[in-house]
């Protein structure tokens, strides 16, 4: 259940062998089939027919267990715009993509690019769009639109910074076209997480040229400009591009030609968001019928969580993991034969965690938080066996928080460690520590004489809550007292930016391949706050608490095997050095895990077809979005 | 029933009080004489004797009664008190807690003897609260001046710890009328006293004002539409008409010889059995508002014998031979009535 | 005969000497849903002050082998058919494999009987008193012998005694606000009222300006604005303190509108005639004839700072745990999978529904009394 | 009276500019802006981008001192009717705010007119026959609305609904009409949907509607005139419903504009529970993730709505009651 296959040799060898063995089966000879309403137009002459909007090698889809039918609506849900990311990664138009082809087995393979290479030193890399493909007008995608990218949407003097993703240090990565089909990436220095890093990160390698010229000063004229800034209702022609922006946005603006297998037609604000199929989209399945198989998809509005759940149990909700809390599980299992559906099971990588800040401002806490006998006294406090049961309905697994099994890189001996319920330990390594006044209450006092009180700041509800307190519980027991801050979300980064937080309660994530995203371990990551203060001074983004830890402190290793691993001259050695990383924190507990690998509920409507069981999800491989989503199919 | 009037001094003198209301007119006009509720009136109240104020609701006479009584300060004229020291007091001028020194002479009687009694306070609490405010008396002596002051209006002393709701409307006026004896003043001022009465027991009120007046040497102003309650009590009367005398004499000189058309309308709607053949006047139209008074003689409109003049001039109140006064261009002679 | 007369002669003294809360009480004791209400409002209370006597366990106390356990049924009669001093049987709990819902079934075989000022762990009254009795529990506690009358919660914690203990809270949190609110609406609205023309205009203007304030959005913006780590109690009191300061705005058009017509009383001008300074005016004649009514706005005014208790707690801008407030409880009773699954939990809302309902019954029934010389 | 209420108008006009001003603290009051708010969700989504953020800080203007943000949002309001830009949904606050106001007001409007319809009988009955059974009944029952509180009631309603008759119940519309241009259809869809809403949040207005109109025809019948008209031979209905009802309505048209403010707020939880596109909601979530001109917009408009109630509230007093115009001289 390892992501080997992405970072050894093979791997790249794997995906590039890959379309060349599916450039032989899709041969030119094959025809293509087609939704029933897209021939409806070719026959009336409305569109183009489907061999001439697919590119000249299509993308291969396997479905997982059949061909499918077209049609249909896939109805799901949406909690609003701060939700986007649920509907939109169902669909990212993905140079290079994760793939998950059994439970465990991940993999990168080209998306629009037909195939890439990189080179020995992972210092260049050649992508390869697929000849022939189109934008969702029927324009075709060349390396024109990757340049107008590169030249004019990113960088100085450009609506947007350069990602991030392409640059090394201050130095940016050099984007050359070879041909109209190809084009190259070259670093300075070798990159070898970046294929991996791009199908997960937010930058799509092009943009529609023809269509996102009329909004841009190099190309159109200050009337233009003005005309559709108007026509956008926004202020200036800044406003049409970026995250936020609306013109460039396939989420907002219908017209934006995009490489995704459904385009919106009913954006937000409505009340019901609607996409329909491209029927440019460039994959087909493995008996040349073009993809997407179904036709829409909807997400409803809802404000309470408690709706969504309602439309589960009335069946008004067809496939869908994206706010299933593990805690309704009962609900929802009893409510399969009125909604017609069933709960499936994938597990997920996140570990629900509690993260002592070293640094806190509390000059007093922040001491025995420094110690390890401290931090392992609260660990082995806990009894995450009666947590998982009570809170996880049993269905989790208590553990270290580290990246899980399942995991690229992971390390066995640090997710088991200090979880197993010791309290006498606990009692005794405090006492060892010289915490042994009590007060009134009983409990133990610091040596400043206050009474020993930690407080959890948190920006979660319902069951997380209940966690909380059952962890104050135990902690109790060990004569620490302890309270909850329950703060809203904004609020709750606020304060970690602020370094306002004793504790902080997060869930570590995105462990599918640390690397790639590794502030956790770093302590640079604001949710995952164990050492603010510390990870500010390496961030250096002028913050004025921050501060260096001390000589010889484990960070200073850490973020130095961090930064080799970023620019190693290939993937072994980036997840050799990530392994000594994790190694390093299963030195001395530095945060509390509690419980992880908890279920991710789908709710999966007996009329889809199509829909694999037991994969892991993670936000790194794009939830859901894993699933190439173009060969779920309804059933009728 | 007529007393020596020329013998006795004035007690308060009134001249061209006057009394408006205002109201804002358009968007920052504010008018501050639209309504003219009194409208310069003149009158003397002499010592000992009782005058009545007559007029239909509406005419300003329950403004006059506020305004002589200091609850209301006049737009402009003077009151004038002679007090019990001699000196004469400036009513009209007086402000806030200077009022005080008039009610130390000036009482009121209220119309309604149900409002005007705190319903929260004993029958002892509300008679001594002058007493006390006065610095009069206190305690047990306020006590027994209590009981004397209600044995005086004809209730027993058992009623002192009882509130006003244990008693009636009679009752009440008298604990009213307790109250207002309990400074001892010089002037009495009843607005509209029995006009919430039965017929009968306003008598016995009535009665017990002309008792009072006996044996205090009380002063009365009368305030009243009720030209009945004016034939039995009263000295001196002044008819008022829209903010204004129209008329004003002796008692019996005015009911035999009204001057005034209005007058003469009042009487004629009073039931009497003397005077069985007398044809009932009936006024023509309706009161015409204090915010819009009708130019000349405020009564021109219901007056059937309104001249040209009338209706362009206003008449001035002149005084006549034998000390009657009256504001009209044609008044009636005795021989039309 | 005499003696009838001498009774009917006490009993018109005694009506002729009431003063005006005498006749207001009678009148009062006539509503007779008022009359239970003033009973259920103080048995409340009486719940609330001595909430940790009154609850048979410690409100956050968990069982970690009695989560979600539906209510114990008291038994009155022996598993062999006897009568039986009241007792509860034990419950056994059992997780659906498949669901992986919890069930309970009771076993007959084991019986903890039940009795008054039970032993218990010890604990604190009002965080200073040591007690180790309870007005209500099992006689001889042991393992596995619980008394969850009311259910248990998502953590197994007895739902009883967090409805007592959150009663508490609920009944006396807003009434800092409340009382400061009135305070200040019977001052400026008193102002306003008495002296008239440009005070009332200033007033008046002021109430129109704070009224069109929406509450909501200040509650966040409060809620947020004040600083971190406080007791969350703390921080509500705060706010509804901050709030009272603009939510006068009703009690004091109430105590505008009973100025301006007590101004225009008869009985007011006869006191100023009768000497008597403003402040004895306003103090002794005028405070006492709207005061009942005030007690009575007022009385109604606490459910509606309890409701608004819920829902602000439900919007998560008021209380959140582990503070235990009704309204806590019941945004943690607001799921489908509880009304499906473990209904008792709402049984929170039925103690918000009995204690607004019983305010209200009382706010009306002393509304009646308040003007005692009315002709209803 | 002209003169008044122009004055009154005018008084409108310096109270909205305070309440421009305390709308746009309000969404100050939190600390961070949106871009807090944005970055929180970049991060959690894993592509956050300090770059992105500072530049839109930039842009947005959220560098810039309170008092030239909100200068420059008056002044597009006042110039250019333009309430600004919703950041999160990314279209202009006019045309995000309309359709939900609509709305808004058309639920508020439904409920006021069926509590109406609910109350006024009840009460008036109420009043004819006072501590009768079903005056008790009535009381009861109304208190009850008034004591549950309304995320509560509508949770419950809604899974009854679903239980038994496996009814959908939430939001107000099916989902094949929600984005549909609205028919006949669409409007019998809305109505299907509404009832839902309406017992809500009529319930917990009703019982102090009835109490109220109780006491007002009770006082009503006490007068003279009701005893004159009975002695003259109308028959019961007629005399209650001529003169009693008539003079008892006054003092509901006159908090009209008082109470849709309060119905209003208290739709909030209800909307939530009940997924219903209303303003409460929209507003909470756009305080939530500090959208301020849309926050501050809604607030605005909200304050201007109560204000613009208040005026006819007090309008109506004045016809109603002219004595209410006279200033001392």
């Amino acid at each position: 259940m390892r992501i080997t296959s992405l970072f050894s040799p093979s791997g790249v060898g794997m995906a590039v062998g890959l379309s060349a063995l599916l450039l032989s089966s899709t041969a030119w000879s094959q025809t293509y089939s087609e939704a029933p309403e897209l021939a409806e137009m070719v026959a009336a002459g409305s569109l183009p027919p489907v061999e001439e909007r697919l590119p000249l090698e299509p993308r291969v889809v396997t479905p997982y267990n059949e061909i499918g039918t077209y049609g249909g609506t896939w109805r799901r849900a949406f909690k609003g715009p701060s939700d986007d990311r649920g509907p939109q990664k169902l669909m990212e138009p993905r140079i290079v993509r994760f793939v998950q082809t059994a439970p465990g087995e991940f993999g990168i393979e080209p998306a629009w690019a037909s195939s890439y290479e990189i080179n020995e030193t992972s210092t260049e890399f050649t992508f390869h769009i697929r000849e022939g493909l189109k934008w969702s007008d029927g324009h075709p995608v060349t390396t024109e639109d990757v340049l107008f990218y590169f030249e004019d949407v990113v960088g100085d003097d450009n609506p947007w910074p350069w990602p991030s993703l392409l640059k090394q240090g201050d130095e940016r990565a050099v984007v050359m076209a070879v041909n109209a089909y190809t084009f190259t990436v070259s670093f300075s220095q070798p990159s070898p997480l970046f294929v991996t890093r791009l199908a997960r990160e937010y930058v799509w390698m092009a943009k529609p040229a023809h269509y996102l010229k009329q909004f841009h000063p190099a190309y159109a004229s200050a009337e233009e400009l003005a005309a559709a800034a108007a026509e956008f209702e926004v202020a200036g022609w800044e406003d049409l591009w970026g995250r936020r922006g609306k013109a460039e946005s396939y989420w907002v603006n219908p017209d934006v030609p995009t490489l995704s297998a459904w385009t919106i037609t009913t954006p937000p604000p409505a009340d019901q968001v609607v996409f329909e199929r491209n029927p440019y989209f460039y994959a087909v399945d493995t008996e040349g019928n073009q993809l997407p198989y179904i036709d829409a998809i909807t997400h409803d509005l809802f404000q309470d969580t408690e709706t969504l759940n309602l439309w589960v149990a009335q069946g008004r909700i067809d496939l869908q993991q994206r706010h299933m809390g593990v805690g309704n599980f009962p609900f929802f299992k009893e409510n399969e034969a009125a909604g017609d559906y069933e709960v499936k099971i994938w597990s997920g990588l996140e570990v629900d965690t509690l993260w002592p800040n070293q640094t806190t401002s509390d000059v007093v806490m922040a001491e025995l938080f420094q110690q390890a006998d401290f931090r392992q006294a609260i660990n082995i406090a806990i009894d995450r066996d009666t947590i998982n049961e009570i809170v996880f309905a049993g269905l989790a697994t208590p553990m270290q928080a580290g990246p899980p099994e399942g995991s690229a890189i992971y390390n066995e001996e640090l997710i088991g460690k200090w979880s197993e319920y010791d309290p006498e330990a606990a009692n005794a390594l405090l006492d060892g520590m010289g915490l042994t006044e009590r007060d009134g209450d009983g409990y133990r006092l610091r040596p400043d004489g206050k009474t020993l009180e930690i407080v959890i700041t948190s920006a979660l509800f319902a069951s997380d809550i209940d966690m909380l307190e059952l962890v104050s519980e135990f902690w109790s027991d060990i004569g620490i007292k302890t309270s909850l801050d329950v703060v809203e979300r904004t609020l709750y980064l606020d304060r970690v930016n602020a370094n306002e937080v004793m504790m902080g309660h997060w869930p570590m994530g995105r462990a599918a391949f640390f690397l790639i995203d590794p502030g956790a371990y770093a302590a640079t990551l604001a949710d995952n706050s164990w050492a603010t203060a510390w990870g500010e001074y390496h961030l250096d983004r002028g913050k004025d608490f921050a501060v260096a830890p001390p000589e010889g402190h484990i960070l200073h290793d850490v973020w130095a095997k961090l930064d080799a691993a970023s620019t190693a001259a290939s993937q072994e050695e980036a997840i050799a050095l990530g392994e000594e990383v994790l190694a390093i924190h299963a030195a001395e507990p530095n945060w509390v895990g509690v419980v992880g690998a908890a279920p991710n509920l789908f709710i999966r409507s007996n009329r889809v077809g199509n829909f694999p069981e037991g994969f892991i999800r993670d936000d790194i491989t794009r939830d859901i979005g894993i699933i190439p989503t173009e060969q779920l199919y309804i059933k009728e | 029933m007529q007393s020596a009037t020329s013998m006795t001094s004035p007690l308060l003198e009134i001249a061209n009080l006057k009394k408006h209301f205002g109201q804002s007119r358009g968007l920052f006009k504010y008018d501050p004489h639209a309504v003219r509720a009194v409208n310069g009136i003149s009158l003397t109240v002499k010592e000992g004797e009782t005058t009545a104020l007559v007029g239909e609701s509406g005419c300003g006479k329950s403004t006059a009664a506020k305004l002589i009584s200091g609850a209301l300060a006049p737009t402009s004229g003077d009151i004038r008190l002679r007090t019990r020291d001699g000196t004469l007091l400036d009513v009209a001028t007086l402000r806030g807690s200077a009022r005080k020194k008039l009610w130390r002479d000036v009482q009121l009687i209220f119309q309604d003897p149900f409002s005007s009694l705190n319903p929260r306070m004993t029958v002892r609490q509300i008679i001594a609260e002058p007493l006390r405010n006065f610095g009069i008396a206190r305690g047990e002596e306020a006590t027994m001046i209590v009981a004397d002051l209600l044995d005086r209006v004809g209730l027993q002393s058992n009623a002192m710890n009882r509130y006003p709701h244990a008693f009636s409307g009679g009752q009440r006026q008298r604990i009213g009328i307790a109250r207002a004896l309990a400074v001892n003043p010089r002037l009495v001022i009843g607005d509209e006293p029995v006009s919430a009465l039965d017929v009968s027991v306003a008598a016995q009120i009535l009665n017990l004002f002309q008792s009072l007046k006996r044996d205090l040497g009380l002063t009365y102003l009368l305030i009243t539409h009720d030209l009945s309650v004016v034939r039995h009590s009263a000295d001196r009367v002044a008819v008022m008409y829209l903010g204004q005398i129209v008329e004003e004499n002796t008692t019996a000189a005015l009911f035999s010889a009204p001057k005034h058309p209005y007058t003469h309308a009042l009487l004629s709607a009073v039931p009497s059995h003397r005077e069985k053949e007398k044809t009932r006047v009936v006024l023509p139209g309706e009161v015409a508002s204090a915010r819009n008074l009708p130019t000349g003689c405020a009564f021109h409109p219901r007056c059937a014998l309104a001249t040209d003049l009338c209706r362009k001039v206003t008449p001035q109140i002149t005084t006549g031979s034998n000390g009657s006064r009256v504001a009209c261009h044609t008044p009636l002679d005795e021989a039309s009535t | 005969m005499t003696d009838i007369s001498q009774h009917e002669s006490d009993l018109l003294k005694s009506y002729a000497e009431a003063s005006g809360f005498r006749l207001g009480w009678a009148k009062f004791r006539k509503h007779k849903l008022a009359v239970v209400s003033l009973y259920i409002v103080g048995f409340l209370y009486i719940l609330a002050i001595f909430a940790e006597f009154m609850s048979p366990y410690h409100h956050s106390d968990i069982n970690r082998r009695h989560v979600l356990a539906p209510p114990q049924v008291v038994h009155f009669v022996d598993h062999g058919g006897g009568v039986s001093w009241p007792y509860v049987r034990e419950l056994k709990s059992e997780r659906d494999p498949i669901t992986r819902r919890l069930s309970y079934v009771e076993d007959v075989e084991t019986k903890h009987t039940l009795r008054l000022f039970a032993p218990s762990e010890p604990y604190e009254m009002w965080g200073f008193i040591p007690l180790e009795t309870r007005f209500l529990g099992i006689s001889e506690p042991k393992r596995g012998a619980t008394m969850f009358l009311l259910g248990t919660d998502t953590l197994g914690r007895d739902v009883l005694s967090r409805i007592i203990r959150g009663a508490r809270i609920s009944l006396s949190i807003g009434l800092v606000g409340v009382a400061l609110s009135f305070v200040i609406g019977i001052v400026l609205g008193g102002m306003s009222g008495y002296y008239g023309g440009w005070v009332d205009t200033a007033v008046q203007r002021t109430i129109d300006f704070l009224q069109s304030l929406p509450t909501i959005p200040l509650w966040m913006g409060l809620a947020a604005a004040v600083p971190p780590g406080q007791d969350p109690i703390v921080t509500y009191l705060m706010i509804t303190v901050i709030l009272s300061i603009i939510g006068w705005t009703g009690i004091a058009r109430v105590v505008r509108g009973r100025f301006l017509a007590l101004r225009e009383e008869d009985f007011v001008l006869a006191a100023r005639i009768s000497g008597a300074s403003e402040i004895r005016i306003i103090l002794r004649h005028m405070v006492p004839s709207f005061a009942s009514h005030i007690i009575a706005s007022l009385t109604l005014s606490i459910p509606e700072m309890i409701l608004a208790e819920t829902a602000l707690s439900f919007l998560g801008l008021g209380l959140q745990s582990p503070a235990v407030s009704w309204g806590v409880l019941l945004k943690d009773a607001q799921s489908l999978q509880v009304i499906s699954q473990a209904p008792w939990l709402l049984i929170p809302g039925l103690a918000v529904v009995i204690t607004v309902l019983a305010f209200n019954f009382l706010g009306d029934g002393l509304r009646d009394a308040s003007d005692p010389y009315g002709k209803t | 009276m002209t003169g008044y209420i122009i004055r009154r108008i005018l008084w409108f006009i310096p109270t909205l500019f305070a309440v421009s001003i305390v709308s746009f603290a309000i969404i100050q009051l939190p600390p961070g802006d949106y871009l807090t708010v944005l970055e929180a969700q970049m991060g959690a989504e894993g592509d956050y981008s300090p770059e992105v953020v500072e530049r839109l800080r930039e842009r947005f203007g959220f560098d810039q001192p309170f008092l030239v943000q909100y200068g420059k949002w008056m002044w597009a309001m006042l110039a250019h009717g333009d309430l600004g830009y919703s950041f999160e949904w990314r279209v202009p606050v006019s045309s995000l705010i309309g359709e939900y106001m609509a709305l808004t007001v058309a639920v508020t409007a439904a409920t006021l007119i069926a509590t109406w319809i609910v109350a006024l009988p009840i009460g008036i009955y109420s009043a004819v026959r006072p501590y009768s059974v079903f005056d008790y009944v009535a009381t009861v029952f109304g208190f009850i609305g008034k004591a549950t509180p309304n995320f509560l009631l509508a949770l419950i309603l809604m899974w009854l609904a679903f239980v038994y008759w496996g009814a959908d119940v939430s939001g107000l519309f099916s989902p094949e009409y929600k984005n549909a241009p609205w028919t006949w259809d669409k409007i019998v869809d809305l109505f299907k949907h509404l009832w839902l809403p309406l017992i809500v949040l009529g319930t917990s207005g009703a019982a102090s509607l009835i109490r109220q109109m109780r006491a007002n025809v009770l006082d009503e019948l006490q007068k003279p005139y009701v005893e004159a008209a009975r002695a003259q031979g109308l028959p019961e209905w007629r005399v209650i419903l001529r003169y009693p009802v008539r003079v008892a309505l006054n003092p509901f048209l006159s908090t009209i504009g008082t109470t849709i403010p309060e119905l209003f707020s208290g739709a909030v939880t209800t909307a939530i529970v009940l997924n219903l596109p209303m303003a409460g909601p929209m507003l909470l979530r756009a305080l939530t993730s500090q959208d301020m001109y849309l926050a501050g917009s809604f607030i605005f408009l909200l304050s201007v709505f109560t204000l613009i109630g208040t005026l006819i509230s007090d309008i109506l007093l004045t016809i109603v009651d002219p004595r209410i115009q006279f200033d001392e001289a």
